[in-house]
Formats: C-alpha cells, sequence, structure tokens
C-alpha cells in the first residue's frame, strides 16, 4: 500500500507515468487534496488525493466499497467530505450543493439509473437544458414569445444529442418502458444536454451485453474528443477501463493505492492485491 | 395602544403560567384528563400503525373500522344480546371484514404506489361507514358497559372511575399486543413483513394470511377504542372523526413505532387539554381541532421522521 | 426484317426537349423561376422534416459546385458519389452536372472490393460519400485507386481523427464555394450554361446478374424527356410528394427522386434512418411511391402477421371487408361498375378498415404506386389493389432511362406491365426476346463498346434480355430472361424464373432457384422467408432456434412442399410449361445473400453462381439420395466471413398433376 | 381509426411542440369549445347548469390545483379546502372592501392570497415526505377552516357567520349575487376554467413542468442536475394553492352564492383528492374527467331510486349512496388506478393503430 498524500500529479511525474497524452498541457481542472469522508464510524474515503486534468478520461477503480461512488458524490457535492479540500477550477472550495456543482459544469450519471421514469427521453433530456432556461412563470404561463423561442432553442441542443447517441426512434417513448442498455444511454444524453466540463460516470456500464458496453465506450470516447468533455468514470470492467482511460486512480478501502496511466497502475503490485484479495469483481 | 399589546403579551405569555402554578390541583386535573384522552387517541393511533407495519397501507378507514365496530357492537346489544356475546359476534365480524379486504381489496392492489391504496381506504372509509350506517342506522346510539363512573377524589384531584377503568385497560391492551408481537410466532412475522415481505415468507405465514390477521387486530384495537369513545359520548357518526385526531399522533410518533403511537398520543392528548383551557378562549375556543396538527408538525420540523421512526439515509 | 415484326407504340406523342432547359441544372434553374418558395426537399432530421425550397437548394447546389470546382474539378471528370438518400449528395449530383463532370451513385452497401473496381472501372477523381463508414471503405482501398484525389463526406461524426490531407468535409467544400464564388461570381452560371442536352448526365451501373458491372450512360436529354413522358401518361405534378429510400445508384430512384423532382418540380423527403423508414412513411404520406415487390411484400407480410395477432373480433371483421374488397376493390379503383349495395359495403369497409389500414402503412395519400424490376405476385398486387391504393407494374430498365411500359389508370391486369410509355416503341424479336427504341435509350456502356453493340443495334433497338410477348391489348407480358428459358432433356420449355417467381408468390418463400435446362426434371432450391415461418411456426407451437434448423424441420418441408405442389397445379393449367413441373426441392440452411455473391444488390438471384457455389445440391438434387451434405461460407454483417455445415433433407414430389395435364 | 395521421408531418418545432400536434384532436376540441360556449348555455335547464355544469367546471379547475401539486411535483396535500375557503373568504373581504373593484381582478387577487398561504403551508415540504407531508397539509386544512370560522373579521361580523356573494357586474352584466342568471355564471366559470386550463397546460409543458415531474420521479437526481427541490415544491405549491382558491371563489360567488365554512370541510379536500385520482395524476384531461366523475356519479345514485319507481327514506337512501360512492372508488381503483385519463389514452392509441393490436 504506498500510501501518499503528495498531490498525485507530482507523483504521477515521479511514476514517469505521464507519457503520449493528447492533452500536452497538464491543466488541472479538478483536485482533491486529503479527502476523508465517514457515516458514523465507518470511513468511506481516508486522505484521498488526486487531480483531473482538463480533457482527459480518467478512471476510478477499486473493489466494491472501495469508496469510488462516495468520491464522485464528494465531487459534485452531494457529500460533504469532514476533512479535506476540493480545488475546482482554480478556486478551491469548501463545501458546496449539488446545484451550485451543476451550474459549474458538472454533471454526472448514476449507478443505479435515476432517470424520471414517468417522462419520455426528449423530456428527460430536455431537463438536463433546465439550468440553461432562464424565462420566467409569466412567460411560461403564455408559452409564447420568448418562452417558446427558448423552449426551441433548447430542444435544438437537446436534439443534437439524442442524433449524437442515435437514439432517435425511442425520442417520444416514456423511459420507464425502454431496456436497461437504451435508459443507460438516455441518462448519459441527460448529463450531456447540460454540456457539462466534468462528466462523472458512475458504472456507465454495469450491467450491459458486450455490443452495448462496445456502444457505450465509443459514445464515452466521442464525447471525449468531439466536445473536449473531461470525464471521469468508475468502471468494473478492467478491459474497458485500460482502454478507455487516460490515467487511473485506485481506491481500496477508502484509500489510494496507486495512481498513473493504466499500464503503470496495471503492474502495481497494491493493485494486483486488492484485485486478487476480491476476487476480481 | 401599546397598553393593549402589553395586555395582549401578558394573555398569551404570562396569565396562562401563572394560572397553571397558583392552581396547581386544577392544573394536575387536566394534565390526567389530557393523558387518559390520550390513551384513547393512542388506542386509535395504534390500528393505523398496526396496519402501516404489516402492509405499508396507510389506513384511512381505521375511524371508519372503530366507527362501524361500535355500531355493530351497540346494534347486537339493542338486538337483545347479552354483552359477552355480542362482543364475541363483533369479533367475528370484524375477522370478516378483514378477510373481504384483503380477499377483495389489497389482493388487486399489491404493488401499486403507496397514494392509490391510501386513496382505496379512503374509498373504504365511505364504504365502511355507509354499510355500518345502511344496518344499524345512523342516530346516536348510548353504550353502556354497566362500569359506574361516579368521580371520587385522590388528595384533592378529582378523578372518574371509568376514564381510569378506560386507560386501565387500553394499558392493558398495549401491554398484550406488545407481549403478541414480541413473543408469538404470528407477531415476529408480523414485524417482519414489517421490514420486507420475502422474510415474512421464510417465517412461512403467507402474505395474505398476515394481511387478514393484521387487519383483524387493527379492527378489533379499534373496537376497544371505539367502545371507550362510545361508553363516554354515545355511539355515533362523530366517531369516525377520532381517526383524524389520531393521525397528528403519527406524525408525531411516526407510522411505524408502537411505542410512539403511545407516547404520540399521551402527548397530544395533554398538549390539546392545556391549550384548549389555557390559551384557547384566547382565540375563541375549539383550538383542539388543529392545535394537535401544529404541534406535530412544529415537532416534524425538528425530527421528521417522528419520535421513533427510523432514520432515513439518503443513498446515491 | 425489322420492319415485318409488330411494333407497339404508345398513342401519345413523345415531349419535346426545350432547348433553354435541356440540363438538369437548367432545370433546377427553371425550378427556381417557376416556384422559388415552393419546397423542393425536405429530410427528416432532429425530430422534425427540415425542409429546403427550390431557391434554397439551387443555392446548395451552386456553392458545393463552386467548392468542388475550387478542389480542381473539371468537364468531364467523373465523381463518385455512395451513401443513403441525404440531400446533400442529390445536391452534389446536381453540382457535378452543373460543371459538366459526371456524377457515378454507387450502392452505400457494396463492399470495399466492388467500389474499387467501379473506382477504377471509371477513373474516379472525386468521390463524395455520406459518413465514416464509407470513408473507410474508401480508404482501405484507395492505393489501389491511383486516380482517386479527393474525399468529400457529409456526416463529421467520427471523423475528427483522420489527418488524410485529401479528406474534406461537406461544409468545408461549401465554404470554399462561397469564397470561391465572390472571387468568380459568374463562374457558375457560365458553366451551367455551357452544358448541352446530349451531355452525360449520369453513370449507373447495373449490377449485371452475370460477370462485372456494367456503366450505363445516360444523357440529360434522355432522362428528361423520359422523365415528362412518364410523368404525363401518369399525370405526375409539381404536387407529389415522395420519399427518397431507394439506393440512389438505382436507375429508378434517380429518375423519381432526382430527375423527375427536378422535371416536374414535385418535392422528395428523405427519410431520418432505415430503422425509422416506416415510421417516416407514415408521417411523411407519400402520393408517388416507388418499390420493388418484395416492400410490398413485406409490407403485406407484417400487417397479416399484426392481424393475426389482434383480436378475434378484429380479425373476423377484416377477413369480413377483405373479402368485400377483392371482390370489388379493384373494380371501383378502376371506375368499372359495381353494384349499390357492393359500393355500400366498400364505403363501410374503407370507414373501418381500409382507411386505417392505408393510414398506418402510410400509404393513404397515394396517387400513383409502382412496382417494378421484378414480378409481382399476383395476391399481393390485388391486395393493395383492392384497398384503393393504385398500385401499378411498370417495366423498365437502366438502359431505357427506366420507363419502357407502365400500365395506365384503368387498364392494370396482374399479369402484365402495362403498354408503352409515350416516345416508346417495343417489339419482340424472332428469338422471343422484347426490344424497344426511346428517346430514353442509353448512350453507350461505358468503356464497353461490344457490350453496347450486342445489346443496342445499329438502328437504336435495345435488347432487353427478357422474355415475353405482346397481347392485342397492346400489354407487354414478361415470362423469363431471354437467356434463361431453356428446354428440359425431353425438349419442353422450362422458364425458371417463372417458376420461380410463381413460388416466391408464397409469403414463405424468400427465394427460390429453379434448376432443368438440359436436365430430365426441375427442381428447385428454396430459401424460406424467416419472419413468416418464423410466425407460422410459432403460432403452431414449433420451436426452433435459428434459421438453420427451421429451414431443416420436416413440418416446414411440409408446409412448402404444399405450395410447390399448388405451383405444379398452377403450371400444368399452362399449356406449353406444363411439362416443367418440380419434381424434386430441397430448402437451403442460409439465407440467399448479397454479400455471399448470391443475390446482385438489387436481390436478384445470380443462377449461374449459386449453381456452381452449390453445385454439390444441384447433382444430390438430380441424384437418388434424399439428403444430402455441405459446408458453405457466408458472410457476417461486419464483412467477417464463417463457415457454416449442414445437412440437408431433399424431398420429392409425385407428380399426379402431369397426367392431368396432359 | 378515425385518426388519419399520415401526412400531418411537422416542419418545425413549434408545430411539433403544439398542445394537440393531431388535426383530428384540434378539431374535436374545437367542436367542444363550440358546444360549451354556444349549445349548452340556449338550450340546457337551469337545473343543469346549476346542478352539473357548473359546479363540474368549477371542480375541474380546483382538480387541475391539485393535479399540478399532486400529480405533477408528487406532493400529496389533503388541504384543498382550506385554501378553496381562503380564496372564497379573500373574495368576499375584497369585493366587500372595494366594490368598484373589477370582480374578476378580485378574483385573481384573491387567488394571490392563497397562493401565498399555499407557500406558507408549503415549507414543511423542506423536511417532511409523502404521507407525513399528506398528514401535514391537514394542518392547513383545519386551522384555516376553523381560522375563518372563529375570526369574524373574515365574515364581516355578521350574525350568520355566513358569506354571500353581493351582485357585481361585469361589462354591465350582472354576474353575482341572486340576480345573475345561471346562463351567465356559466359562461363566466367557463371562460375563466378555459383560460386557466390553458395556462396549466403551458406550465405543465415547459421547464416548470419537467422541473415538478423531476422532483416527482426523482428527487435526488432532480438535485444533481440543478433544479433545486425545495423551491420546486414551493411553486407547485403556490401555483396549485392559486388555482384551488379562484376555484374556491367560483364556488360561492358564481354557484353556491352563500357559503359557511362548513362547504370547504375536509370532505371537499377528499373529494377534489377522489377526482384527480379517478381522473388520473398527471394529466390535466384527466383533471377535467375526474370532475365530471365525481360530480355526475352522485347526481346519478340519488336519481337512480325515482328510476326505477323506488322510494326509500332520505337518510337511508343517504348512506346507501356513500357506500356505493366509497365501492365505486376502490373499485376504480382496482380497474384501473392510473384514471380515466390513462384510459383515454390507452383507447387512443388503439384508434391510432387500428386495426392493428400495435
Amino acid at each position: 500500500m504506498n500510501e501518499t498524500a503528495a498531490p498525485s500529479n507530482e507523483e504521477t511525474n515521479k511514476n514517469g507515468s505521464s507519457d503520449l497524452e493528447k492533452n500536452t498541457t497538464f491543466e488541472t481542472l479538478l483536485e482533491v487534496h486529503n479527502i476523508s469522508l465517514s457515516f458514523g464510524g465507518v470511513h468511506a474515503l481516508d486522505e484521498v488525493s488526486f487531480d483531473i486534468r482538463k480533457g482527459e478520461i480518467r478512471a476510478i477503480i477499486g473493489p466494491n466499497g472501495a469508496g469510488k461512488s462516495s468520491m464522485l458524490n464528494v465531487i459534485n457535492g452531494f457529500y460533504h467530505p469532514q476533512k479535506g479540500s476540493i480545488t475546482y477550477k482554480g478556486n478551491e472550495r469548501k463545501k458546496m450543493s449539488p446545484q451550485v456543482a451543476a451550474s459549474q459544469g458538472i454533471a454526472r450519471t448514476f449507478q443505479n439509473i435515476a432517470l424520471f421514469r414517468g417522462m419520455t427521453t426528449l423530456d428527460n433530456i430536455m431537463t438536463g437544458r433546465n439550468l440553461k432556461m432562464k424565462k420566467g412563470i409569466f412567460w411560461q404561463m403564455l408559452h409564447w414569445g420568448p418562452a417558446r423561442n427558448e423552449e426551441i432553442h433548447h430542444r435544438e441542443i437537446a436534439e443534437h444529442v439524442i442524433d449524437f447517441l442515435e437514439i432517435e426512434p425511442i425520442r417520444k417513448t416514456p423511459v420507464g418502458r425502454l431496456p436497461y442498455g437504451l435508459q443507460k444511454r438516455v441518462e448519459l444524453g441527460r448529463a450531456l444536454a447540460a454540456q457539462p466540463d466534468l462528466l462523472l460516470l458512475d458504472e456507465p456500464m454495469a450491467g450491459m451485453n458486450v455490443e452495448e458496453k462496445e456502444d457505450m465506450c465509443r459514445f464515452i470516447i466521442d464525447v471525449n474528443e468531439e466536445f473536449g468533455t473531461t470525464i471521469a468514470l468508475i468502471e468494473h470492467d478492467m478491459g474497458v477501463v485500460m482502454d478507455l482511460s487516460d490515467r487511473v486512480v485506485v481506491l481500496n478501502y477508502g484509500k489510494k493505492i496507486a495512481d498513473g496511466t493504466p499500464d503503470f497502475v496495471r503492474a502495481d503490485q497494491g493493485v494486483v492485491d486488492a484485485y486478487l484479495g476480491v476476487s476480481e469483481k | 395602544m401599546d397598553m393593549e399589546i402589553i395586555n395582549f403579551l401578558n394573555l398569551v405569555f404570562l396569565a396562562p403560567f401563572v394560572e397553571m402554578v397558583s392552581y396547581p390541583i386544577f392544573f394536575s386535573e387536566v394534565i390526567i384528563s389530557g393523558l387518559l384522552t390520550g390513551v384513547m387517541y393512542s388506542l386509535v393511533a395504534l390500528g393505523f400503525v398496526l396496519i402501516f407495519k404489516a402492509s405499508g397501507v396507510f389506513n384511512f378507514a381505521q375511524g371508519a373500522m372503530v366507527l362501524f365496530a361500535a355500531l355493530t357492537l351497540v346494534g347486537l346489544m339493542e338486538h337483545g344480546f347479552p354483552i359477552w356475546a355480542a362482543l364475541i359476534s363483533t369479533i367475528i365480524v370484524l375477522i370478516a371484514l378483514a378477510f373481504v379486504v384483503e380477499r377483495f381489496m389489497l389482493r388487486y392492489l399489491i404493488n401499486q404506489e403507496d397514494i392509490i391504496l391510501f386513496m382505496a381506504t379512503i374509498g373504504l372509509t365511505f364504504l365502511i361507514q355507509g354499510f355500518g350506517e345502511t344496518i344499524w342506522g345512523s342516530n346516536v346510539k348510548p353504550l353502556d358497559l354497566g362500569i359506574p363512573s361516579e368521580s371520587f377524589e385522590v388528595g384533592g384531584l378529582l378523578l372518574n372511575e371509568f376514564d381510569l377503568f378506560a386507560a386501565g385497560s387500553g394499558a392493558i391492551l398495549v401491554a398484550v399486543l406488545a407481549v403478541f408481537f414480541h413473543y408469538t410466532r404470528i407477531g415476529r412475522a408480523l414485524r417482519a413483513v414489517a421490514d420486507d415481505h420475502q422474510a415474512a415468507m421464510a417465517v412461512g405465514i403467507p402474505l395474505k394470511n398476515i394481511w387478514i390477521i393484521v387487519w383483524s387486530v387493527a379492527g378489533f384495537v379499534g373496537l376497544v377504542a371505539g367502545i371507550m369513545w362510545g361508553a363516554k359520548s354515545g355511539v355515533q357518526f362523530s366517531l369516525s372523526l377520532i381517526a383524524l385526531k389520531a393521525l397528528p399522533v403519527l406524525i408525531l410518533g411516526g407510522f411505524t413505532s408502537v411505542p410512539g403511537a403511545i407516547v404520540g398520543g399521551l402527548i397530544i392528548g395533554v398538549g390539546e387539554k392545556i391549550a384548549e383551557i389555557y390559551w384557547g378562549p384566547l382565540v375563541g375556543g375549539a383550538i383542539e381541532n388543529w392545535f394537535a396538527y401544529v404541534l406535530a408538525l412544529a415537532f416534524l420540523l425538528f425530527r421528521p421522521q417522528g419520535l421513533f421512526g427510523e432514520r432515513i439515509i439518503e443513498r446515491v | 426484317m425489322a420492319q415485318t415484326r409488330k411494333i407497339v407504340t404508345s398513342d401519345k406523342v413523345s415531349a419535346t426537349l426545350d432547348r433553354e432547359f435541356d440540363t438538369f441544372p437548367k432545370l433546377l434553374e427553371r425550378n427556381v423561376i417557376k416556384r422559388p418558395k415552393r419546397t423542393a426537399m425536405r429530410e427528416k432530421d432532429f425530430g422534425i422534416w427540415q425542409s429546403w425550397n427550390w431557391e434554397e437548394v439551387s443555392l446548395q447546389v451552386k456553392l458545393i459546385a463552386c467548392g468542388l470546382a475550387s478542389l480542381g474539378l473539371s468537364r468531364g471528370d467523373p465523381v463518385a458519389i455512395i451513401g443513403d438518400n441525404r440531400p446533400r449528395l442529390y445536391w452534389t449530383i446536381a453540382a457535378v452536372q452543373a460543371l459538366g463532370g459526371i456524377p457515378i451513385p454507387m450502392y452505400q452497401d457494396a463492399v470495399a472490393d466492388e467500389i474499387k473496381f467501379l473506382l477504377g472501372h471509371a477513373l474516379v477523381r472525386f468521390a463524395v460519400v455520406e459518413d465514416q463508414e464509407q470513408i473507410d471503405k474508401l480508404l482501405s482501398v484507395f492505393d489501389d485507386c491511383p486516380n482517386l484525389e479527393f474525399i468529400v463526406y457529409d456526416q463529421p461524426r467520427g471523423m475528427r481523427n483522420y489527418i488524410e490531407p485529401y479528406l474534406y468535409h461537406i461544409e468545408d467544400v461549401i465554404n470554399k464555394g462561397k469564397e470561391f464564388n465572390k472571387s468568380k461570381s459568374s463562374f457558375f452560371s457560365d458553366e451551367v450554361s455551357k452544358g448541352k442536352g446530349t451531355d452525360t448526365a449520369i453513370i449507373l451501373y447495373t449490377s449485371g446478374t452475370t460477370g462485372e458491372p456494367k456503366g450505363v450512360v445516360l444523357t440529360h436529354e434522355a432522362i428528361y424527356l423520359t422523365s415528362v413522358n412518364a410523368a404525363d401518361q401518369e399525370a405526375i405534378n409539381e404536387n407529389d410528394e415522395c420519399l427518397a429510400y431507394l439506393p440512389m445508384a438505382w436507375a429508378g430512384d434517380h429518375v423519381l427522386s432526382y430527375a423527375q423532382s427536378y422535371a416536374v418540380g414535385f418535392c422528395v423527403s428523405c427519410p431520418e434512418s432505415s430503422e425509422t423508414l416506416l415510421n417516416d412513411l407514415r408521417e411523411l404520406g407519400p402520393t408517388y411511391f416507388f418499390a420493388p415487390p418484395r416492400i410490398y411484400e413485406n409490407v403485406l407480410t407484417s400487417v397479416m402477421i399484426r392481424i393475426a395477432d389482434s383480436s378475434k373480433v378484429k380479425r373476423k371483421m377484416f377477413d369480413f371487408f377483405m373479402n368485400v374488397a377483392r371482390r370489388n376493390g379493384s373494380d371501383i379503383l378502376d371506375k368499372k361498375q359495381v353494384s349499390v349495395i357492393n359500393r355500400l359495403l366498400y364505403f363501410l369497409g374503407e370507414i373501418i378498415v381500409y382507411g386505417p389500414l392505408k393510414n398506418t402503412l402510410g400509404l393513404s395519400r397515394i396517387r400513383n404506386a409502382y412496382t417494378a424490376g421484378e414480378a409481382i405476385g399476383p395476391d399481393i398486387f390485388r391486395f393493395y389493389r383492392s384497398l384503393g391504393i393504385n398500385l401499378k407494374q411498370l417495366y423498365g430498365s437502366t438502359e431505357a432511362s427506366v420507363f419502357i411500359t407502365a400500365q395506365p389508370n384503368g387498364e392494370v391486369k396482374p399479369d402484365t406491365v402495362g403498354v408503352p410509355t409515350p416516345g416508346v416503341e417495343i417489339t419482340v424479336s424472332d428469338k422471343g426476346e422484347v426490344m424497344f427504341r426511346s428517346p430514353g435509350v442509353f448512350k453507350e456502356y461505358f468503356k464497353n463498346p461490344e457490350a453496347t453493340l450486342e445489346t443496342k443495334t445499329p438502328d437504336g433497338w435495345v435488347r432487353t434480355g427478357d422474355a415475353g410477348l405482346v397481347g392485342d391489348d397492346g400489354h407487354l407480358r414478361i415470362i423469363d430472361r431471354a437467356k434463361d428459358v431453356g428446354r428440359l432433356s425431353d425438349a419442353t420449355l422450362f422458364a425458371p424464373k417463372f417458376i420461380e417467381n410463381k413460388l416466391k408468390f408464397f409469403s414463405h418463400i424468400k427465394e427460390a432457384v429453379a434448376f432443368g435446362d438440359k436436365r430430365e426434371f426441375c427442381a428447385v432450391i428454396v430459401n424460406i422467408d424467416l419472419e413468416a415461418v418464423g410466425n407460422w411456426a410459432e403460432r403452431n407451437g414449433i420451436t426452433y432456434s435459428s434459421y438453420q434448423e427451421l429451414a431443416s424441420l420436416p413440418r416446414i418441408y411440409d408446409l412448402i412442399q404444399e405450395e410447390i405442389e399448388q405451383v405444379n397445379d398452377e403450371l400444368s393449367k399452362e399449356a406449353d410449361l406444363a411439362g416443367a413441373q418440380i419434381k424434386r426441392f430441397l430448402i437451403l440452411h442460409k439465407e440467399l445473400h448479397a454479400d455471399d455473391g448470391e443475390l446482385t444488390r438489387t436481390r436478384k438471384i445470380k443462377r449461374g453462381f449459386i449453381a456452381e457455389k452449390y453445385n454439390l445440391l444441384v447433382d444430390a438434387l438430380y441424384a437418388e439420395d434424399d439428403h444430402c451434405k455441405i459446408t458453405t461460407e457466408l458472410t457476417f454483417e461486419d464483412g467477417r466471413k464463417g463457415m457454416v455445415s449442414a445437412d440437408l433433407i431433399i424431398r420429392t414430389i409425385n407428380n399426379s398433376n402431369k397426367l392431368a395435364a396432359e | 381509426m378515425f385518426y388519419r395521421e399520415t401526412g400531418q408531418f411537422k416542419s418545425s418545432y413549434k408545430a411539433d411542440q403544439a398542445i394537440f400536434p393531431l388535426s383530428q384532436d384540434r378539431w374535436f376540441i374545437l367542436f367542444l369549445i363550440i358546444i360549451a360556449f354556444l349549445v349548452i348555455p340556449l338550450t340546457a335547464s337551469e337545473y343543469l347548469l346549476q346542478a352539473v355544469m357548473i359546479p363540474l367546471l368549477i371542480f375541474s379547475l380546483a382538480s387541475i390545483g391539485l393535479n399540478l401539486l399532486v400529480g405533477y411535483a408528487g406532493q400529496l396535500s389533503l388541504g384543498t379546502g382550506g385554501f378553496m375557503a381562503v380564496g372564497a373568504y379573500m373574495t368576499y373581504k375584497l369585493t366587500t372592501a372595494f366594490p368598484e373593484i373589477n370582480i374578476i381582478i378580485v378574483f385573481i387577487l384573491a387567488g394571490l392570497i392563497s397562493a401565498c398561504v399555499g407557500l406558507l403551508f408549503g415549507i414543511p415540504s423542506l423536511r417532511i415526505k409523502g404521507f407525513y407531508l399528506a398528514v401535514a397539509t391537514l394542518a392547513s386544512q383545519f386551522f384555516l377552516v376553523w381560522m375563518f370560522n372563529k375570526v369574524a373579521w373574515f365574515y364581516n361580523y355578521n350574525s350568520s357567520g355566513t358569506i354571500t356573494a353581493p351582485p357585481r357586474e361585469l361589462f354591465g352584466i350582472t354576474v353575482t349575487g341572486p340576480t345573475a342568471t345561471a346562463e351567465t355564471r356559466y359562461i363566466v366559470v367557463l371562460a375563466i376554467v378555459c383560460v386557466f386550463a390553458l395556462i396549466a397546460k403551458n406550465l405543465v409543458r415547459g421547464r416548470l413542468g419537467r422541473s415538478w415531474m423531476a422532483v416527482r420521479d426523482m428527487d435526488i437526481a432532480a438535485e444533481i442536475i440543478g433544479i433545486r427541490p425545495f423551491q420546486t415544491k414551493l411553486i407547485a405549491f403556490s401555483i396549485s394553492s392559486f388555482y384551488c382558491g379562484l376555484a374556491g371563489a367560483l364556488m360561492v360567488f358564481l354557484w353556491l352564492g352563500s357559503a359557511e365554512t362548513e362547504a370547504f370541510s375536509i370532505n371537499e379536500s377528499f373529494y377534489v383528492l377522489f377526482m384527480i385520482i379517478i381522473g388520473g395524476l398527471g394529466s390535466i384531461l384527466g383533471s377535467f374527467l375526474g370532475a365530471t366523475f365525481i360530480v355526475c356519479v352522485p347526481i346519478l345514485l340519488t336519481n337512480a331510486p325515482q328510476l326505477f319507481g323506488l322510494s326509500m327514506p332520505i337518510d337511508l337512501q343517504k348512506h346507501i349512496e356513500i357506500m356505493l360512492f366509497g365501492f365505486l372508488i376502490v373499485f376504480f381503483l382496482i380497474v384501473e388506478p392510473h384514471g380515466l385519463a390513462r384510459l383515454w389514452q390507452i383507447a387512443k392509441e388503439k384508434l391510432r393503430l387500428w386495426p392493428f393490436p400495435y
């Protein structure tokens, strides 16, 4: 367990693991420093530090209960860590509500799908635009003039997302009726609609069959490359992680045990132990 | 002008307390009668809790069941049944009711959203009420259990035998239920169901039976409550309204907690009595219709899950 | 010689060419003048039907043209166009024609090798393609195509990592065009006016049923005249709506979705994607519809399946009214005498069944619907007509710029393909081959004079390669491919296509290949229709795990055998074909597919190729044994190849009908 | 079956987002509106208007209000009666205090006041959910009714304790008070209901509506995509209360003519709740259907015995009626828990796919 609290980009340099990456300028988008989080007595996260660079795909892996989801929840302000600091877009923030996080360009998807089941695919994606819509209740009542123009403007953006994710045929289907794989896709769409700077994906491929996984991988890469969106994702499927991510941080029992490029991490003894320890889930 | 304000403040924040201290006997009498009413509330609330615990149904019809139980009992007695026979047959009727409800209503509404089930029980309320009154008529019926209701004095306190009896039997019932829940197989099963239905299966009792049982028990509790209230103020439509008085008890005590229902009932009972006696006159009285709610509400803002309700942790 | 032969022509006279507008780019200008604000093109995109009027279209065409010019496209340059029906690809055709270039649309589902051949054969310099998929194909063969210089793509999706310098996004081309146009504002109009009616408008490669594809060279004149002639006969006008969903490389689509649209001025719409096609069809509701028989078959099959799944009452009602329709529908459509009571019944049916049915199929606004390319099943044909859908047969070929004959309203018969369209003359050669002469006749086969010679006689007659006969009513009737018509060893006439079609008229049979030339009897290899048969199996409680298993089930064999016996029955009634009834058959374990070269891209069977590929089976059919082991290669969707092996049952049919015939 | 969608394609989002994208629907609605505005007033009897049409419309308005809160925002409320009372009493106070103000404006103002009250009683939704909240809303019900009952100021200290609609004019025609004809009152109610139904529809198909549904379906997710649940719920509470208040005002001024607090008892709340459940949660159309159902059923039940020539003592009849009513509710919830609107939807789907099952 090479437990270290040093800012991880130093560390990765030290490990010489930052070879050929597409963004040569290491502009740090988000940095978490010494984050500790506990529920009652349980330590979900313990002194975890790492950074996410602009435009990279950052994977967070680890055995079950390693605190991966908690980490995401901390990043987007749903949990408030007892210790540690988060620096996002250069300015540090102690406590922050999910709304603020969202309005600052952090969007996410969930481990178990959290779509609005009663609404259609289109409406779900439109909710992703809510923050960007400004017209007051009065105009909405009339649904005319400015309000309708705004509605149409955002509909266009939503439609581009739909086109991007190739879900045209289910545009007006209530998401409750969709198969699992498609629901995952719609959820991604909802997050994309917000045009985030930082996209958090919590096990985007959980429970998918091979083709669905391939599709999802393609979409994630496309998002990252076409919109330059920075992505932090949790994933169990090692293969996927290794293909997708530029850098990987490994958590185990709430502690960081490794951080670096996929190859570097794969080689790391601590990681191997951790995974053998839980018989590779 | 200022005078008025001062006067008002005095009336609200000073005078009542002064009164309490200066007439401690009266005050304690108020408290006791509050407690006694509280027991009644607890009984009704208990009915709610039982059903909610076991089937997750917010059974709005509990009040109607109280009325129905009492009506049946009195009705039978009017037809010359001796009290014990009347009691037994009433209980049988209630069990039958429970069966009918399960067979013709709950069975079809399993895994509907809560609100649907809730609505259904409101419908059931109308159904039971209408049924009861169609059969037994809606005029006020006195219920005499032959329990003396003289008042007597203990250390300057005026006490009413009947009230004590009521409180006593209430207490006994609660005790019985507690035993039932903790030491009998069915009781444990019922507790299990509350957590999850699979568990109930594991205990080896089919869900529908559990529901029948629990609705019967609730009916029985309702019967006791009905007898108490009925003996006090006659059996009539208004009985079904005490259900509304029991609701704040629920928020206070938590929908799923038996002790909560009891303690909550007592708090509400005492609270509203005091409020009524000492503050009521200021605003024209009759505030106990809503005071209980405001009390419960104020309380909720600090403890959303009620007195004994389990804490809810939100996860993503 | 030719004079003695009987020549049939249309009573209508052919249109003449308006010198001022003798090319399609010029026709585009005419539309801008005549109907500038009228919608010219639609595409279902981002959830709605994006629309362009003629003005906007001509602007786009202009910019694309200028852009291509700035890339160095010059007169006579061939330009490959590959992709689904997309407005920009259609505009590219016009743009290329405007510059005097030669557009060459290619089938979007063609595999890299096929495309490589065409690119090489036509010495293509420019390729304008739809998306990454096509790009990848081109790049895989780029080095083998020395002439290919520029590749332009429409959809940027997934293209960001392609650094090849010769790749251009069409937006960039259009922007170049804007610049170019600023500097040389008169360039475009000059180029357009340089065009002449006799110039080559387009080269359409016919996926020849045998050998290499041939590039049919068509002039503006030819296409224009044929288009307007057909339009005249069928009263096609600018108010028509048509859905462009057939391969752009197919003559039919080119003439409908491009030529006739430009000539007459109606609006053409492109579907959102192939998955949403039926839905888009339903939304749009075309008035002018063109499809090969299989489309109508598929639709009918799906209708029957869905009806079969509906409630008993509905089924009863449906059957009842379909009977009414079968009895009176076509007559009412043809404005023939029908009793009042029947008219009433039909009217009722229209409200309760036909109307809604047509509506859900998206065919309720049809004024003219055509089937062509192959013979259509009489039942299918009647079904649509009885619903009041004006479905008609049409006989045409790429060499004729499509239209040769068509069924005029009121003269529709299931077994003919109609009378010559204005300006067309047809005749039947001594060998029984249908020949035609028309203003639409193609100029030549591109770089293939000998083929040109053997198809096109000096006096302008073109061999169709189809055996047929002209009735006294002037209606043409096609029996078979001329070269396929053969004789059994006992010299009885054997028309395989004729038999195959009769078989394919059964919804359960997707494809059939008949053998018998110079053999002692006729035998067929059958290809079952997975959807239809699968459904039949389900309803009869037969379980199966794969196409292969389904195809091998005895009960399926029984099903098919029944149908074959029916065919034999019909054959026995045809005086000169009664001899060639089907004796033995087998059901193939895999679907015949174009990727395996068994079908052409237009889904015509390549008999020769199949006979060779499955020679084992064929031999077995003519041997005594009742089964045959075989291993074949097949290509998956993604182009990977694999092997399948199976042991196929062979059935013999005791032809009792044969006796009946004699 | 009656739908002919072929050819009804949309070439703009404006057209695609219309309330009634299909022309057949548009014609149908137009037809209904004509019937409602022209045919009914000219033909209907006093009884039909007073006993059926007017209450039907008023309750539709109330259920729209409640549906916004329960059906769309997912906040179960039992306080409808209370808020209706606020609307009614405020209208009374305002119009008696300032007789010169146009009655419509008074209605709106009263609505706004009840909106504020609603906002107040919505605050608990910050902490509590589901049934806890439902019970909490009962507080508003009881407190408000009690208040209007006890505080004489609200009914201008009159001895009877009732509020009575004074005559008020609109465009020179008396629309309230004893002299107003049923026809005029009907028309006014109808007009108001139409306008506010439209507004409601616009709200729910816009951003606000989506936020509501988001909070309803999964409040945590909503929070994380940047919707403020508390704010959203409060807006729902106040807008809902506005509608209920307005309905209450109309009820007294354009229907009953005068009322006591009894008219706004807990039973009102339940009736309106019934309406939206029967009609269909989360559906404006459903609100109308539900109201129609709940208003008409009792009328049918009361008239049923006469139809069969039976005569029974009034109270017995009343009891049977209650019983049947309860039975109907239960029965309905079992048969179609998602209400008439869902039935309508299914029927429509069937018609669109006719003659196919799918």
